[in-house]
């Protein structure tokens, strides 16, 4: 098999996932589901690993670009290509879905079909806005990826899921109609730089240059950098737009975190990385303070936060606000050693609350309870778990050899090189951050048998097990993972690091080549 | 005051008359009846238009045929006079009423404003001069009609017949079904 | 001279206003009655007045298709007529009544 | 090339333990465990010595063995290798940690072999060497971190051990969070030396170490070094992160021994005596880091004075000798601190182990007032107890004699040092004598107060062995570095250890030490007045808690407030509690309820409920009546006309 440059390979990403959700929604077996799905998902990531083998890291260019007109009249078209800021973000995905669908492999016992059907249709949208290079195109998917979700969490959610699938949804949709107007404003722009006709085309976006007074906030730079900001931002989260991932978190199933922590989460900094800093470099330099203070107050009051939550899966969401924030802070640093640490921490914050999301799940499938204060002495019960959960942990708070680790001392780099001041409140994180975990480890594991494990120890029906062959299964791979990108960062940063030196390099006229 | 005068006030003083007792009798058999009166005087006034087809297609059609189903399912239903006939509401009663009848109000003033303003039939015109030539001839035009209606319109009139086909299925299938829209069951 | 005019010669507008009055009397009983099969009635009844101004303006206008539309629009409402007719049959069937509240359901 | 498969032999033979029994982690056969595990830190320790005997083999200039394995953070200027290397410090700290370790793990055998998770325990023992191994190893600040943290981690679970006990937990998390502190001011002086210099590399670092001093409190290198020793202070126990060492008395006695007296606290002083250069060039820093383990010394030792938990004694006294080391360093007698640290090694892991002994031999039992006598029933670890007391309250020619007294030396004559420093460490050697003696006088000594129902008795000889050697090398192990002073007196003896050392330390400026002259006769006055002192104090301590209890109980009684300070640890726990950390938790808990719940989740609430209260208004209109919709219709007509009307 030999898939080169020239073949239709992220098309074929971006739609077999589509095509799965097709077959699986007219598969006749109810038995062989699931393992069908999880078949689907492997070929996927194979297909994805093909475009790792085929990626040239040597290069900042966009590869593998595929361009077809789709509505002539507007300059949009189908324009998809990857480059060294998406790649790992594509790879991401393709990674985590089939450790997804081994997850709810018991979780999810209604609805089966639909589910997986869901799934695919989402990771096909996420796929789809990493790589769209055309602005309608990226925002079809971008909304596209919403509907999955608000189904992932509507229907297979906890008791309060409506009220979180729709204030997921309102958010979200608040949050990207701001863009919407600022997509089609921009396009309006685009005939400047065309000669006449409209584009939607990001590299033609890209060569705009859009007027830019310091000072003045109703000058259209400023104005497109907000609305594309705001939208960006309530996707990552970014305090203080936050509010709605708890919710969304703690309602949905399983997989549903893990997709919504481990990938969707990253569609708003990669947003940032791909849109807001390269297209408004002078707004985003001019308001850089604003968003560094946010991601330091994300930082540290995520962090607070989670410290007091009574409920496992809330600590984590919190915890969630928490990294991202390291994310953005390392974003607006502006600094090779910030936007490198983003982009890995981006991976890191993906397996790693993934995998306590999974680990979560897990517990919740035995016990039907995520209340910290039910547990303890679990470490005891369920030693196979303890460890699982722990090596996840030291990953989150960024416990050198583990991957956090990587992502966190490169952004905490770049933001002392930003400034003393935000480098010590960065770290105010770090502490923070080892203290809301380890509590949870502690009152879960440790100490005498709570509630849980001892109505465990008298009732057989509610025996606690450790994992099963399965669920190690599951977790295994996440912690080769965890260990794999804390040893070698080297493997996985060198794919994005011509792009990034390319983007700090030209920031103020920013423009891709396609190769 | 020409004989076209009279019979137009004639007509429309029955017009006007048999469709105020359609709303206004409170027993749906005299609706019914006063119904098929305005549509006789509609017929007349078809016919001093000229337009003599449409008045006979208007009297089997109507009078004939509609009439006579809304006569039958009068009867079928065995419907007395009703204590009730109009809606509840005196306020809403009161704005009924009243929007109905500013709307007469700005009808006519709309179409008498508009034609003094705008005549549609400019007066003195070649037009308005065959007008009156056609009107004193009274030349039957349903030949024009048909060749319009079958030569231009022959799409319309076929899908018409089609309409008509699915009206009549559906209708068997309404009345055939046991609950009606409400159905529980 | 105006007001004989206006009574002996019929012209268009004479037709237009009958029309726009019976229109106005069939939306009044759509508005006001509460048997459905009256209402049915008056909603001829506005056709009619509809029906009414078409040939009118044919007329004066030398056109015929004015006609063909009186044509369809009578094919239209004796349609019209027999699916109402065949709806109230069967709210009659349930209720034994055929009053307008039955339609309430489509409240909001 | 075959140094680099000795280091890696060196590092992964202890991985590999921990690998072996961690996948086996459900067995209890603590004899496979413990052999495995204790054979892989032997095998390090063989490395070791291999290393250290080419090392000799090199000229003294170029004493320096480096294995580069492979490139680990490459992004922009930031180059980190996954590279190790062996030089002077290391290798000395190599010879510690597998010596002593290999020890503790052999003495593990014998006391954890009771114990369910035995076969955890030496994995987690293994995995602590690793990562004490990386920190020592690494050839730049960041792989020390690794090894930094790495330590902390299996402090953390070591600390832990017993986790069904709520108070270990704790205490595990505690000694993590505490020295996360002192880890986050660690990155903060990490990045300001890389922004500064532009190399995380060890060797690089102390090249480009600026040879002018730097007097500016805000100074790179002072801010740096001051980051870095706050670091320290987190791992080396030091004011004002100290709290977390006397509660890690938790864990099972050989951990006390190991990674909180003999390696992983000691990380902090090896880590100054590692960046000596930069740390010299920042005089302020080396001021604070001079008082602050000068306070140490002696505040430890003040309550030493009145605990009753052998460990916690242990704990207390740990935390005032590294208070000595950290004072040596910050008189700029880096030699001295070093020299410290590996005595202290010997003698603490020696009593740590013996207490475990004599806790092993107790069943469990930790007070010392319920002790007394144990002479009788524990001879071969009194025997050594002894080596190890009196090498800690510096008897002389013991191995604690030398070290103390060269930092006690220096402290005052040293440029840097200062008069009050020594009489802080006067007033700490005595104190010392005394908590030691008492010690000593409960546990062993006087009359027995054991309980009725234990029987102790002797351990077994994987636990006096160990007892043995550490007591040989607390003897004889000072004699590597004896002090100018007491050569001349014995007859020339060479400082070896001086020598040794001297390629990697570099002194304080010629200026400065021009600056002081100190003779010899001083020398000599002022080690007699503190081993007299001491010696006294000692002496007082042995007849009050053998003979004169009652003098004891009557002090107390009559510095009541005083004892209540002492015995509650100066409340510091309970400051830190009262005013960080509860109103922490409890504004967090304000914090979501005002800013998530009331602020942000509100105004998204109202937002939606304008929606909602506007779509149920509308919503009225939409009654179901046919008839009003059909009056709406109409009344859009009459809009409409009258539009056309109007006109």
């Amino acid at each position: 098999m030999n898939i080169g440059a020239s073949s239709s390979i992220l098309s074929l990403i971006i739609f077999l996932p589509l095509l799965f959700a097709l077959v699986i929604s007219f598969w006749p077996q109810r038995q062989t589901l699931r393992e069908l799905a999880l078949g689907f998902s492997l070929i996927q990531l194979a297909v994805s690993l093909l475009l790792l083998r085929d990626f040239d890291s040597t290069t900042a260019a966009l590869q593998f670009t595929e361009q077809f007109t789709w509505i002539e009249r507007f300059g949009i078209s189908y324009f998809v290509g990857v480059d060294g800021i998406s790649l790992m973000l594509v790879i991401l995905t393709t990674v985590l879905m089939p450790i997804m669908i081994l997850g709810s492999w018991k979780s999810i016992s209604e609805q089966v079909k639909g589910f997986h059907v869901a799934l695919f249709v989402l990771q096909s949208a996420m796929l789809g806005s990493f790589l769209a290079m055309d602005a309608i195109l990226f925002y079809v998917f971008w909304e596209l990826s919403l509907i999955p979700m608000y189904f992932i969490v509507g229907i297979w959610g906890g008791a309060r899921r409506i009220y979180a699938t729709v204030k997921f949804f309102i958010y979200t949709m608040a949050g990207s109609l701001l863009m919407l107007l600022a997509i089609i404003f921009m396009m309006r722009l685009t005939p400047e730089v065309t000669g006449g006709a409209i584009s939607a085309s990001l590299l033609d976006f890209y060569k705009l240059e859009i007027p830019f007074i310091a000072g003045d906030f109703f000058t259209p730079q400023t104005l497109l950098f907000f609305a594309f900001a705001v939208a960006f931002a309530i996707k990552v989260p970014l305090f203080p737009l936050h509010t709605w991932l708890p919710d969304a978190h703690v309602e949905a199933p399983t997989p549903g975190s893990v997709v919504l922590a481990g990938v969707m989460l990253k569609m708003g900094t990669y947003g940032f990385l791909r849109w807001v800093i390269p297209l408004f470099p002078d707004a985003s330099s001019h308001y850089a303070w604003l968003f560094i203070a946010l991601g330091l107050v994300g930082i540290i009051y995520g962090a607070l936060v989670a410290m007091i939550q009574p409920d496992m899966k809330k600590l984590v969401a919190y915890s969630s606000v928490s990294h991202m924030g390291y994310v953005i802070l390392g974003l607006f640093v502006m600094n090779v050693y910030g936007m490198g640490g983003s982009l890995y921490q981006m991976l890191n914050h993906g397996i790693s609350t993934g995998g306590l999301f999974l680990l979560i799940g897990m517990i919740y499938e035995r016990t039907h309870s995520r209340e910290i204060s039910k547990y303890g002495g679990l470490a005891a019960a369920m030693p196979i778990f303890t460890i699982f959960f722990i090596i996840v942990t030291m990953s989150s708070i960024a416990v050198p050899l583990t991957n956090g680790f990587v992502g966190e001392f490169l952004i905490l780099m770049g933001a002392y090189q930003y400034s003393f001041t935000a480098s010590i409140f960065a770290v105010t994180g770090v502490i923070l951050g080892a203290t809301y975990m380890l509590w949870m480890v502690k009152n879960i594991f440790f100490g005498p048998a709570g509630e849980i494990v001892k109505a465990s120890e008298h009732d057989p029906e509610h025996r606690l097990h450790d994992m099963s062959k399965r669920e190690i299964a599951v977790m295994l791979p996440i912690v080769i993972l965890i260990f794999w990108m804390g040893l070698f960062p080297n493997t996985i940063m060198d794919y994005s690091k011509q792009s990034i030196n390319h983007l700090l390099q030209n920031k103020q006229n920013y423009s891709l080549e396609v190769k | 005051m020409s004989m076209d005068a009279v019979l137009f006030w004639f007509l429309s003083i029955v017009v006007i008359g048999a469709g105020l007792s359609v709303v206004l009798m409170s027993n749906p058999i005299y609706s019914a009846l006063s119904l098929v009166m305005t549509m006789v005087g509609v017929a007349a006034l078809f016919a001093t238009l000229n337009a003599y087809f449409l008045a006979g297609v208007q009297l089997i059609v109507y009078t004939g045929a509609v009439m006579v189903l809304f006569v039958m399912v009068l009867m079928l239903f065995d419907l007395k006079r009703e204590l009730q006939a109009f809606s509840r509401g005196k306020i809403t009663g009161f704005f009924k009423i009243a929007g109905v009848g500013v709307l007469a109000g700005l009808l006519v003033g709309v179409i008498t404003f508009t034609t003094q303003k705008t005549s549609l039939i400019a007066e003195g015109s070649p037009l308005a001069a065959d007008i009156a030539a056609q009107a004193a001839s009274g030349a039957d035009n349903t030949k024009i009609l048909s060749e319009n209606l079958f030569l231009k319109n022959i799409l319309g009139f076929e899908l018409l017949g089609v309409l008509l086909l699915v009206i009549a299925i559906g209708v068997v299938a309404l009345s055939r079904s046991k609950g009606g829209t409400h159905a529980r069951d | 001279m105006l007001e004989t005019s206006m009574f002996s010669e019929i012209g268009l507008n004479h037709y237009l206003v009958l029309s726009a009055l019976l229109f106005t009397i069939g939306m009044a009983g759509i508005l006001l009655r509460r048997n459905l099969i009256v209402v049915l009635m008056s909603i001829e009844l506005m056709l009619n007045a509809v029906n009414i101004s078409f040939v009118a303006f044919s007329k004066y206008n030398m056109n015929s298709e004015g006609q063909v539309m009186v044509f369809f629009v009578m094919t239209i409402a004796a349609a019209e007529a027999a699916v109402g007719l065949a709806i109230i049959v069967s709210i009659f069937k349930r209720f034994k009544e055929v009053n307008i509240r039955f339609f309430e359901h489509l409240k909001g | 090339m075959d140094h680099q498969i000795l280091i890696a032999v060196l590092l992964l033979s202890p991985l590999l333990g921990f690998l072996i029994n961690g996948f086996r982690f459900r067995s209890q056969s603590y004899v496979i465990a413990g052999t495995v595990a204790t054979l892989a830190v032997t095998v390090s320790f063989v490395c070791s010595i291999l290393l250290f005997i080419e090392l000799l083999a090199l000229p003294a200039e170029s004493r320096r063995i480096t294995a580069h394995f492979f490139e680990w953070i490459n992004l922009g200027d930031l180059n980190i290798n996954a590279a190790f290397v062996v030089d002077q410090i290391s290798s000395i700290m190599l010879l510690i940690i597998t010596g002593v370790g290999a020890l503790i793990h052999l003495f593990s055998i014998g006391y954890m072999h009771h114990d369910k998770g035995v076969t955890k325990y030496f994995s987690y023992l293994n995995f602590f060497v690793f990562n004490m191994l990386i920190l020592v190893l690494g050839d730049s600040l960041v792989t020390m971190f690794v090894g930094w943290e790495g330590v902390g981690l299996c402090s953390y679970l070591l600390i832990g051990f017993w986790f069904s006990d709520s108070a270990k937990a704790a205490a595990g998390m505690k000694a993590f969070i505490t020295n996360r502190v002192g880890d986050a001011a660690f990155l903060l002086g990490m990045f300001i030396l890389f922004m500064t210099f532009g190399t995380l590399n060890f060797y690089e670092l102390n090249a480009l170490a600026p040879t002018t001093m730097e007097a500016s409190w805000l100074g790179a290198v002072t801010l740096a070094t001051l980051m870095l020793f706050i670091g320290a202070t987190g791992k080396s126990a030091q004011i004002p992160l100290y709290v977390w060492l006397p509660d890690a008395m938790a864990g099972p006695t050989p951990v006390s021994a190991l990674i909180h007296a003999a390696t992983m606290v000691t990380a902090g002083v090896y880590m100054i005596i590692r960046l000596n250069p930069m740390f010299v060039a920042a005089p302020n820093t080396m001021m604070v880091i001079a008082i602050v383990g000068a306070a140490t010394a002696v505040m430890a030792a003040t309550i030493g004075v009145v605990q009753n938990d052998i460990k916690k004694v242990l704990a207390y006294s740990t935390v005032s000798q590294l208070g000595y080391m950290f004072l040596a360093v910050g008189v700029g007698a880096f030699g001295a601190g070093m020299m410290h640290l590996m005595t202290h090694a010997f003698f603490k892991a020696l009593m740590f182990l013996g207490s475990g002994s004599v806790i092993h031999a107790m069943h469990e039992e930790q007070d010392i007032r319920k002790m007394g006598g144990l002479r009788k029933y524990l001879p071969v670890t009194h025997f050594t107890f002894i080596l190890g007391w009196l090498a800690i309250i510096g008897f002389p020619f013991f191995s604690g004699f030398f070290s103390k007294d060269e930092i006690l030396w220096q402290s005052f004559s040293s440029p840097r040092g200062h008069t009050l420093l020594w009489v802080a460490g006067a007033l700490g050697a005595v104190l010392t004598a005394f908590y030691m003696t008492r010690l000593m006088a409960l546990t062993f000594w006087g009359k027995s107060r054991v309980d009725k129902n234990i029987h102790p008795h002797e351990s077994p000889w994987t636990m006096t062995v160990p007892l043995i050697i550490l007591g040989i090398l607390s003897v004889i192990s000072g004699f590597i570095g004896v002090p100018h002073a007491i050569a001349e007196f014995m007859g020339h003896i060479p400082n070896y250890w001086q020598q040794w050392l001297a390629p990697v330390i570099r002194p304080l400026p010629i200026e400065e030490l021009q600056s002081v002259t100190h003779t010899l006769s001083e020398e000599y006055m002022l080690m007699g007045i503190s081993v007299f002192l001491a010696m006294c104090s000692a002496i007082f301590a042995y007849v009050v808690y053998t003979k004169k209890k009652h003098i004891a109980e009557n002090t107390a009684q009559s510095l009541k407030p005083i004892y209540n300070l002492l015995d509650n640890k100066y409340y510091v726990d309970e400051i830190y509690f009262g005013a960080i950390i509860n109103p922490l938790v409890k504004q967090s808990r304000n914090l979501w309820y005002y800013i998530d719940v009331n602020v942000i989740d509100r105004m998204t609430h109202v937002a939606s409920d304008v929606a909602t209260n506007g779509g149920k208004l509308v919503k009225t209109l939409q009654n179901g009546n046919m008839q009003q919709y059909a009056m709406y219709v109409s009344l859009g007509l009459i809009i409409v006309l009258s539009y056309v009307l109007m006109r």
